[in-house]
C-alpha cells in the first residue's frame, strides 16, 4: 500500500528526470512514466479497498517529525483524474508538437507537473503542500510559455506572479500554525484548531491565497489568457487539473483542518463569489471570439459552481442530503477535468486543421471534423450540465441542496449559468454545423481525434451512468 | 437478467445502437445504413408488442438503474406508458422508410440517421420514464438528440431555427428540472403511479406543490407548445420532411402533451389536482392554444408553417382532455395523442413529398396538385379531414369523447364552444386546400419539379408512408370500439387512473 | 552584551529593515530599488545570525541577497531604456488594497501576538534534539533537511529543476559579456578557486555545523557567475549530455537513494541509521553539483548553446 | 519590553504587509517580483522569530529547514520571472 | 588594557567609516564621493578588524579575520576602480544622471 503512494509521485518525477537528461527519448519516457503512474495509482486503488484509508510518515519518523502522505477516497478520485486526463492527453500531445525542441521541453516539464499533482492529493503536510504547490506553478508556468508567442509569454509571467502571491498567503498562514501548534501535519494540526484568533487569521490568509490561486471570481483574472494562450495539450492540463489543485485545497483544509473555524459569513462570502464567477464566466464566454479563451472563461464559470457547492456542504446541516451533496461536488470536479480536458484537445485539432480557432469561422467544422465536433459537443453538454453527464446528477443534486436550504438566490444563478452554458456551447455547435466550404482539411488521424473524443465519453456516458458507487465510496473510505 | 426486468432497457436499447453504429458509418454505406435503421425499427417493434402484450395481461415490467444514491433511472411500463410507445414505435417505423427516400441524395445521412435513432431513444425513453428524474433526463436527451436534425441543413436559416428551438426547449427543460428537484426535495424520489401519492401530503404544503404544477407545466408547456411557449415550433419548420413529421407527431410535441398527461395522472393524481385548483387554469391555456393556433394557421401560405399552427392548436386537445376530469375526458385527451400523431404525420408526409417531388411549398402553389400526385393528395384529405373533426376520421371520435367529457364534468359551457370553433378554424384552413388540390386547375409548371412522374407519383419510400398512416387514422375512427383501438386502451388508462 | 544593548540592535535593525523595504519597494528609480534589495538582503542575512540561524544567514547572503541580486542585475541590464517601471494602480485602488493588507496584518498581528503569549507546549525541537543521534548527522539543521523532511528537500530540488527546465525553454542565453578589465579579472581569478574551496568547505562542514549543499552549490555557481563576468577563456561549460547529466544528477540521486529505500524497507526515503550520514553526503554531493549548475544556468538567462540536442534547429 | 522574537516576528508581519500590498500596487515585473521576495522575507522572519528561544536555548531547527527551502524556492521563482520577462521583452523585438 | 586598545581600535575604524558616509553624502560628483568612500572605508575597515581581532583568542578565527580583510579590501579596491573606470568612459566631466538606466 505505502510503496505504491510514494510511487504515484515517484514515478513521474523518475519519468521527468529522464526526459530531460534524455530530450530525444521524450515521447517514450513520456508516456511511460505517465502509464506506470497510472499502474501505481490503480496500485493503490486495491490497497485502498482491501486495507481502507491509510498514511504514511516518510522517512520512518513520526508524523509531525517526518511528513506525512495520505491517502483516501478523496485524493484517490482525484489521483485517478490525474491519471486518466494525463494519459489522454499525454498521447495526444505525443503528435501535437510541430517542432521537435519544443516536444522536447514539454515531456520533462509535463511530467513535473503531474508529480507535483500526485504529491499534491497526497501530502498530509502543510509545508510539503507549500512545496508541491511551488512545484505545480512553476511547472505550470514553464508550460504555459512553451509556445513562444508574446501573449503567451505575458500570461505566463502573470500567472507565476499571481502564484507566488498566492503561496505566499498559503505559506504565511502555515507559520503562523506552526509558531502556534508547534506542527505542521494536517491531523495534528486539526486536533488543535478552533475557534481562536490564530486559527481565523491562518485560515483567512489561507484561503485567500488558495483562492487566487483556484482563480474563483474576481481573482480570475489571470487564468482566461493563461490557459486560452497554452498549447493545447497544456491548456487541458492547466484547465482540467492544476485549477482543481487549489479547490482540493480548500476543500481539505475547510472540511478537515478547520472544521470548527469557518464562520457562516466566510462560507457565504465564497457562496456569492462562487455566484459571482458561475453568472461572469458564463457571461464572457459567451462573447468570446475565440474558442479558446471560450473554454478558458468557462472554467472560470465551473468553479464557481464548485464553490457554491462547497459553501452550501459547508452550510448544510449534518445528513444524508449533505453526504449526498459531497458526492456531487467530487463529480461534478471529476466530470469537469474530463470534459474541459476534451474540449481543449479538440480546439487544438480545429486550430492545427482550420489555422485559428476564431469561432465566427468555423463553419463547416462538422463535415470535416466529425469526431472532434462530436467531442465538442459532448464535453460541451457536459459543461451545461445537461444528461447523460456527470454534471447532470452532480447539479441535480447541488440545486436540491440550494432548494433544501431556501438558497433560492443560488438557484436563480444557478439556473441562469447553465442557460448561458447552452448558449456558448451552442453558438459554437451552430457553427460547427453551418455550411460552408473552408479550409478545415479533413482528417482521420487516430492520435489527433480520438483522446478528445475519450475524455468526453468519460465525461458523459461514464460518468453519467456509471458514477453511483462514488457516493458510498466516499463514505466508507473517507 | 429477466425479461421482466430487461425489456424496457431493451426497447430503448433497440434503436440507440444501431444508432450508436450509425454515427461510425461511412458516408457510402447506404445499404448498411438502412438495414440497420429498419433492423432497428421492426425489433423495436416486436419488442414492443411483447410488452403490450404483457402489460395487457398485468404483467409487471421494469428496468432500475441507480445513478446516483436517490436518482434512480426506472423504465417502467404501465397502460399510458405501453399506448405511447406503440405510437412512437409504430410511426418511427413508418419514418424511418419515408426518411430513406426522403433523404437518398443529400449528405450527411450518417449523422443524420445517427441522430434520428437517438431521438427516438429518448421518446420511448420518456414514454417509458417510471420517475420524474428520468422524465426529466429523456426530456433533456430529447432536445439534445432533435437539435442536429432541426440545423441538419446547415443553412443559416436553419441554424437560426434551431437554435431558437434550442433556447425554448433548453429553459423549458430547465424549468421543468427546477420543479422536478423541488419536488423531490419535499417527497423525496417520486415514482409515477396511477392515480399520484401527493394528496397524502399535508396541507401547508399545499402552496408549495401548486408553485411546483406551474413550473412543471411550463416546462412540459414549451415542448407542448402551449401559447405563450409556442415560439420555437413555426421555426423549426425549417427543418427536413422527416424531421418535422417526427417533431410534431412521434417524439417532441408529444413528450411535453405526455408529460402533462403524466404529472397530472400519475404525480399529483387528478382528483388532488381537481381539489389544489389546478385543472381549470390548465384548460383555460389549452383552450386559448387551440383557437390561437387554429387563428394563426389561417393566414399562413407557407404549408409547412400552417401544419406548424395546426399542431400548436392539435396538440392542446390533449391538455384539455387532461384538465377534464372525468373518464370521458380522459379517454378523449388520451386518445387524441395517437390520433393527432398518425393524422399529423400524414399531413407532414404529404407536404414532404409536394415539395420533394415538385418544390411546392406554399399553399397558394399547390393548385391542381390532386391530379399530379393523386395517392399523396388522398392522404392528405383524410388527414385534413381528421384534423377538422369529420367522422369517420379518428379525429372526430377523440373530439367526440372530449365533448361528452366536458358535460359529463360539467364544463361544457366552455369546452364546447372551444371545440366548436376549433373545428369550425380547422375547416377554415384546411378546405381551401382541398379545394386547391383537386378542383382548381394545376398551373402549367411546377416550382421546381425534382422527380418526374413515371409509373407513379414519386418514390414508392414517398407516397406509401402516408397512405400507411392515412389508412391507420381511418381505422382508428372506423374501429375505434375495436379491442385494439387508441380508444379503448385510453378507456383502460382512465379505468386504471380513476378506479383507485 | 547585555539584553539592553541587544535590544537597541534589535531596533536599529528592525528600523533598518523598514527603511530598506521600503526603498526597496516604492524607490522612483527601479535601479535604486534593486539595489536597496539587495542591501536588504544583506541586513535580512544579519537578522538571521542574530536569531541564531546561521544556516539561513549564509543561503540569504549566497542565494536570497547574492544570486538574486545578480539575477536583477542582469535583468536590468535587459531592460530597455523606454520601459516605464513607475507605472502603479490608481491612487484609490491603492488606498483600498492598503486598507484590506492593514486590516490583514493587524489580524496576524494579533493572531501572532496571542502566540507570543502561550507557546506550543512541546515544541518539535525537542523531539529534533532527542532524535538527532539517529539522523547521521549532527547539525541539526541539516538533520532536517536531509532525513527528516528530506521528502521536502527532494521536492524542492525538484522545483529547482523545472525553474532551469522553464528558463532553458525560454530561448538563448544572454550574448556573452566582453572581457573584464585587467583588474577586475585579476581579482575574479583569485577569487574564483577560493569560492571554490569555500563551496567545498561548506559542503563538508554541513554534517555538522552551519553549511550544507544549498550554501555550498551557491558559491560555486557564483563562481562560475564571476568566472563568466570575467570572461575568462578557460571556463567551458560542459557537453550536452553531460551538462544535462550534471542538471539532474542531484534530483536523480536522491530520488535513487528513496527508490532504494522504497525497495528496502517499504518506507521512501528512510535512510537507515548506519548508512545515514554516508547517504547524505552523498545525496548533498550530488545536489551541490545540480544546485550549482542549475543557479549558474539560471543566470545565463537562457539556454546556452550545448542545452539541446545538436540536431534541434535553434529557435527563430 | 517586548523579546526578540516578538519584535522580529511583528516585523516580518508588517514586511509582508508591505510587499504585499506593493505587489498589488505596483505593475511593474520587476518592482512585483521585488515586492513578492520581500514578502517573502517577511514570513521567513515569522517562522524564524517563532524558532527563537532567546540566547541561551538552542533555536527551534524545523523553521529552519522550512525557511532555507523556501529561500531556494524562492529564487527558483524570481529566476524563472526573470527568464520569462526577458523573453517577453525580446518577443517585442521579433 | 587590551579590551581598552581595542574599543580604542573600534571606534576609530567607525569614525573614519562616519566621514566616508558624509564624505559620500556631501561630495559633489562621483569620482568625489569615490574618494571619499574608498579612503575613508578601507581604513576604518583596518581600523575595525584590528580592534576585533584583538578580542579573539582563537588563532584559526584571527586567520578568518584576515582572510576577510583582504577580500574585502581587495573587493572595494577592485569596485573603487571599476566605478571610476565607469564613469570616466560615460561622461568624461564625470556625473552621470541620477536614473541612468
Amino acid at each position: 500500500m505505502n510503496e505504491s503512494m510514494s510511487l504515484t509521485i515517484i514515478l513521474p518525477l523518475l519519468g521527468a528526470l529522464l526526459a530531460a537528461a534524455w530530450p530525444r527519448r521524450g515521447v517514450f519516457i513520456g508516456i511511460t512514466a505517465v502509464l506506470l503512474s497510472g499502474l501505481a495509482v490503480g496500485w493503490l486503488w486495491f490497497s485502498l479497498l482491501a486495507d481502507g484509508p491509510s498514511h504514511q510518515a516518510l522517512g520512518g519518523w513520526d508524523p509531525g517529525l517526518g511528513i506525512r502522505l495520505q491517502v483516501d477516497a478523496l485524493s484517490i478520485l482525484m489521483l485517478s483524474m490525474t491519471a486518466l486526463v494525463a494519459l489522454a492527453v499525454s498521447v495526444y500531445a505525443s503528435h501535437y508538437f510541430t517542432r521537435r525542441s519544443q516536444a522536447e521541453r514539454f515531456w520533462p516539464l509535463w511530467l513535473l507537473m503531474i508529480a507535483a499533482l500526485n504529491g499534491l492529493f497526497l501530502a498530509g503536510d502543510l509545508f510539503n503542500l507549500y512545496v508541491t504547490l511551488e512545484l505545480l506553478s512553476l511547472s505550470a508556468v514553464a508550460l504555459t510559455a512553451l509556445g513562444g508567442k508574446r501573449a503567451g509569454i505575458a500570461a505566463a509571467l502573470r500567472y507565476l506572479m499571481i502564484g507566488l502571491l498566492g503561496s505566499m498567503g498559503y505559506l504565511a498562514g502555515v507559520a503562523l500554525l506552526y509558531s502556534a501548534f508547534g506542527t505542521l501535519d494536517m491531523q495534528q494540526v486539526a486536533a488543535q484548531t478552533g475557534d481562536d484568533p490564530v486559527s481565523q487569521a491562518a485560515l483567512i490568509v489561507m484561503t485567500a491565497g488558495l483562492l487566487l490561486k483556484s482563480a474563483l471570481f474576481p481573482l480570475h483574472f489571470w487564468l482566461p489568457p493563461a490557459h486560452s494562450n497554452a498549447p493545447a495539450p497544456v491548456s487541458a492540463g492547466l484547465s482540467a487539473l492544476v485549477v482543481k489543485a487549489g479547490f482540493y485545497l480548500v476543500l481539505r483544509l475547510w472540511t478537515e483542518v478547520f472544521p470548527d473555524t469557518l464562520s457562516t459569513q466566510g462560507v457565504t462570502l465564497v457562496a456569492v463569489l462562487g455566484g459571482g464567477a458561475i453568472l461572469w464566466g458564463s457571461w464572457q464566454a459567451l462573447q468570446a471570439e475565440r474558442l479558446k479563451l471560450l473554454a478558458a472563461y468557462s472554467t472560470v464559470a465551473q468553479l464557481g459552481y464548485l464553490f457554491v457547492a462547497l459553501a452550501l456542504f459547508m452550510s448544510a446541516p449534518p445528513g444524508v442530503a449533505r453526504e449526498l451533496l459531497f458526492g456531487a461536488l467530487v463529480l461534478m470536479a471529476l466530470t469537469h477535468a474530463f470534459a474541459k480536458s476534451s474540449l481543449f484537445l479538440a480546439i487544438g485539432v480545429i486550430q492545427h486543421r482550420a489555422g485559428h480557432d476564431r469561432i465566427a469561422e468555423l463553419d463547416g467544422t462538422a463535415q470535416r471534423l466529425p469526431a472532434t465536433t462530436f467531442a465538442i459537443a459532448l464535453a460541451g453538454v457536459a459543461l451545461i450540465g445537461l444528461p447523460p453527464s456527470g454534471a447532470f446528477l452532480g447539479k441535480w443534486r447541488l440545486l436540491y441542496s440550494a432548494i433544501s436550504l431556501d438558497q433560492w438566490l443560488l438557484v436563480v444563478v444557478i439556473g441562469i449559468g447553465s442557460l448561458l452554458a447552452a448558449a456558448y456551447v451552442f453558438r459554437v455547435l451552430g457553427h460547427a454545423f453551418g455550411r460552408s466550404a473552408l479550409s478545415v482539411q479533413a482528417i482521420h488521424s487516430v492520435h489527433e481525434e480520438w483522446p478528445a473524443l475519450l475524455l468526453a465519453l468519460t465525461a458523459t456516458l461514464l460518468l453519467g451512468f456509471g458514477s453511483a458507487w462514488i457516493w458510498p465510496f466516499l463514505e466508507h473510505m473517507a | 437478467m429477466t425479461l421482466s426486468n430487461s425489456l424496457p432497457a431493451l426497447i430503448v436499447a433497440s434503436s440507440l445502437l444501431p444508432g450508436l453504429i450509425i454515427f461510425f458509418l461511412r458516408e457510402g454505406s447506404h445499404r448498411l445504413r438502412s438495414v440497420l435503421n429498419m433492423f432497428g425499427a421492426i425489433l423495436k417493434l416486436v419488442l414492443v408488442a411483447a410488452l403490450t402484450w404483457g402489460v395487457f395481461q398485468d404483467d409487471f415490467f421494469e428496468t432500475r438503474w441507480q445513478l446516483a444514491p436517490g436518482l434512480e433511472l426506472v423504465l417502467h411500463a404501465d397502460a399510458l406508458s405501453v399506448l405511447f410507445v406503440n405510437l412512437s414505435t409504430l410511426l418511427w417505423l413508418v419514418t424511418t422508410v419515408y426518411a430513406i427516400g426522403y433523404l437518398e441524395h443529400s449528405p450527411h445521412r450518417s449523422r443524420f440517421f445517427g441522430f434520428f435513432s437517438l431521438c427516438v431513444s429518448a421518446t420511448v425513453g420518456l414514454a417509458l420514464a417510471g420517475n420524474m428524474f428520468t422524465f426529466v433526463l429523456f426530456y433533456e436527451l430529447l432536445t439534445l438528440s432533435t437539435y442536429p436534425l432541426v440545423a441538419h441543413k446547415g443553412t443559416p436559416e436553419a441554424v437560426r431555427g434551431a437554435r431558437i428551438y434550442l433556447a425554448y426547449t433548453l429553459s423549458g427543460g430547465l424549468v421543468l428540472m427546477l420543479g422536478a428537484i423541488w419536488l423531490q426535495a419535499l417527497v423525496g424520489p417520486l415514482e409515477f403511479v396511477e392515480g399520484g401519492l401527493l394528496s397524502q401530503l399535508p396541507d401547508e404544503l399545499h402552496g408549495q406543490l401548486t408553485w411546483i404544477f406551474l413550473l412543471l407545466i411550463i416546462g412540459l408547456g414549451v415542448k407542448a407548445a402551449l401559447v405563450p411557449l409556442h415560439g420555437w415550433l413555426p421555426q423549426a419548420m425549417v427543418a427536413p420532411a422527416p424531421v418535422s413529421a417526427l417533431l410534431h407527431a412521434v417524439a417532441v410535441v408529444k413528450a411535453g402533451a405526455f408529460g402533462i398527461v403524466r404529472v397530472v395522472y400519475d404525480v399529483y393524481g387528478i382528483e388532488f389536482a381537481s381539489d389544489l385548483g389546478l385543472l381549470m387554469p390548465l384548460g383555460i391555456a389549452a383552450a386559448v392554444t387551440i383557437v390561437y393556433g387554429s387563428i394563426r394557421a389561417l393566414s399562413q401560405d407557407n404549408l409547412k408553417k400552417r401544419l406548424a399552427y395546426s399542431t400548436v392548436s392539435q396538440v392542446s386537445y390533449i391538455a384539455l382532455g387532461t384538465a377534464i376530469f372525468g373518464p370521458l375526458g380522459t379517454i378523449g385527451g388520451v386518445a387524441h395523442l395517437v390520433h393527432q400523431g398518425v393524422m399529423k404525420i400524414t399531413l407532414f408526409f404529404a407536404a414532404g413529398n409536394y415539395a420533394e417531388t415538385l418544390g411546392v411549398h406554399q399553399v397558394s402553389e399547390m393548385n391542381g396538385i390532386g391530379r399530379r400526385m393523386p395517392l399523396t393528395t388522398l392522404a392528405f384529405t383524410v388527414g385534413a379531414l381528421g384534423m377538422i373533426g369529420i367522422p369517420p376520421v379518428a379525429g372526430f371520435v377523440s373530439k367526440w369523447y372530449l365533448g361528452s367529457g366536458a358535460l359529463e364534468a360539467g364544463v361544457a359551457h366552455w369546452v364546447l364552444p372551444v371545440l366548436i370553433a376549433s373545428s369550425a378554424l380547422n375547416a377554415a384552413y384546411f378546405l381551401p386546400i382541398l379545394q386547391r388540390a383537386w378542383f382548381r386547375p394545376a398551373a402549367s409548371s411546377w416550382p421546381q419539379e425534382n422527380i418526374p412522374a413515371r409509373r407513379f407519383e414519386t418514390h414508392a419510400s414517398l407516397f406509401l408512408p402516408p397512405l400507411v398512416t392515412a389508412a391507420l387514422a381511418l381505422l382508428f375512427g372506423l374501429f375505434a370500439g375495436a379491442y385494439w383501438s387508441p380508444v379503448e386502451w385510453a378507456g383502460l388508462i382512465a379505468e386504471r387512473e380513476y378506479l383507485r | 552584551m547585555k539584553a539592553g544593548a541587544l535590544l537597541y540592535l534589535d531596533l536599529i535593525m528592525v528600523i533598518l529593515m523598514l527603511v530598506l523595504a521600503i526603498g526597496a519597494l516604492h524607490a522612483r528609480s527601479l535601479r535604486h530599488a534593486v539595489i536597496l534589495f539587495i542591501v536588504f538582503g544583506l541586513v535580512v542575512a544579519l537578522a538571521w545570525a542574530r536569531l541564531r540561524a546561521p544556516d539561513i544567514a549564509l543561503a540569504e547572503a549566497a542565494i536570497g541577497s547574492g544570486l538574486a541580486g545578480a539575477l536583477l542585475l542582469a535583468a536590468l541590464r535587459d531592460r530597455r531604456p523606454g520601459d516605464d517601471a513607475t507605472r502603479r494602480a490608481p491612487v484609490w485602488q491603492s488606498v483600498a488594497v492598503g486598507g484590506l493588507v492593514t486590516a490583514l496584518v493587524v489580524l496576524l498581528a494579533w493572531a501572532f501576538l496571542e502566540v507570543q503569549g502561550g507557546r506550543a507546549n512541546e515544541p518539535l525541537a525537542n523531539i529534533v534534539q532527542a532524535t538527532l543521534h539517529e539522523s547521521g548527522v549532527s547539525n541539526p539543521v541539516t538533520a532536517v533537511l536531509l532525513n527528516f523532511r528530506a521528502y521536502d528537500t527532494l521536492l524542492e530540488l525538484t522545483v529547482l529543476l523545472a525553474a532551469l527546465l522553464g528558463v532553458m525553454s525560454l530561448g538563448p542565453q544572454r550574448s556573452p559579456m566582453r572581457a573584464a578589465e585587467p583588474m577586475a579579472a585579476g581579482l575574479i581569478g583569485w577569487l574564483i578557486p577560493l569560492l571554490i574551496l569555500a563551496g567545498g568547505y561548506l559542503l563538508w562542514v554541513g554534517a555538522h555545523a552551519p553549511g550544507g549543499a544549498f550554501q555550498a552549490g551557491a558559491l560555486l555557481a557564483a563562481a562560475a557567475v564571476l568566472a563568466h563576468l570575467g570572461g575568462r577563456r578557460e571556463f567551458q561549460l560542459p557537453g550536452h549530455t553531460r551538462l544535462r547529466l550534471l542538471a539532474v544528477a542531484g534530483c536523480a540521486v536522491f530520488t535513487l537513494v528513496g527508490v532504494s529505500t522504497l525497495l528496502g524497507s517499504g518506507v521512501l526515503l528512510q535512510l537507515p541509521s548506519d548508512w545515514a550520514g554516508g547517504l547524505i553526503l552523498l545525496i548533498e554531493l550530488f545536489a551541490t553539483a545540480s544546485i550549482a549548475t542549475a543557479l549558474f544556468l539560471v543566470y545565463l538567462g537562457g539556454h546556452p548553446p550545448s542545452w539541446n540536442s545538436r540536431e534541434v534547429h535553434p529557435d527563430a | 519590553m517586548p523579546d526578540a522574537a516578538t519584535l522580529y516576528g511583528l516585523l516580518g508581519i508588517v514586511l509582508a504587509g508591505l510587499g504585499a500590498h506593493a505587489a498589488i500596487v505596483q505593475r511593474d515585473s520587476i518592482r512585483r517580483l521585488l515586492a513578492i521576495n520581500v514578502m517573502g522575507v517577511g514570513v521567513f522572519l515569522v517562522l524564524i522569530a517563532t524558532a527563537y528561544f532567546g540566547p541561551n536555548q538552542d533555536p527551534d531547527p524545523i523553521p529552519h529547514a522550512l525557511v532555507l527551502t523556501g529561500i531556494v524556492v524562492a529564487v527558483a521563482a524570481t529566476a524563472l520571472a526573470l527568464a520569462l520577462l526577458r523573453a517577453f521583452e525580446r518577443s517585442d523585438d521579433e | 588594557m587590551l579590551d581598552v586598545i581595542s574599543l580604542l581600535l573600534i571606534f576609530s575604524g567607525l569614525a573614519f567609516y562616519l566621514a566616508g558616509t558624509i564624505g559620500v553624502l556631501r561630495m559633489p560628483d562621483t569620482l568625489c564621493r569615490l574618494h571619499a568612500v574608498t579612503k575613508a572605508d578601507n581604513l576604518g575597515l583596518g581600523l575595525l578588524a584590528s580592534g576585533v581581532l584583538l578580542q579573539l583568542s582563537d588563532p584559526l578565527q584571527m586567520l578568518k579575520l584576515l582572510l576577510i580583510w583582504v577580500l574585502v579590501l581587495a573587493a572595494s579596491a577592485t569596485g573603487g576602480q571599476l566605478i571610476a573606470r565607469h564613469t570616466l568612459d560615460q561622461k568624461p566631466n564625470g556625473d552621470p544622471p541620477e536614473d541612468a538606466r
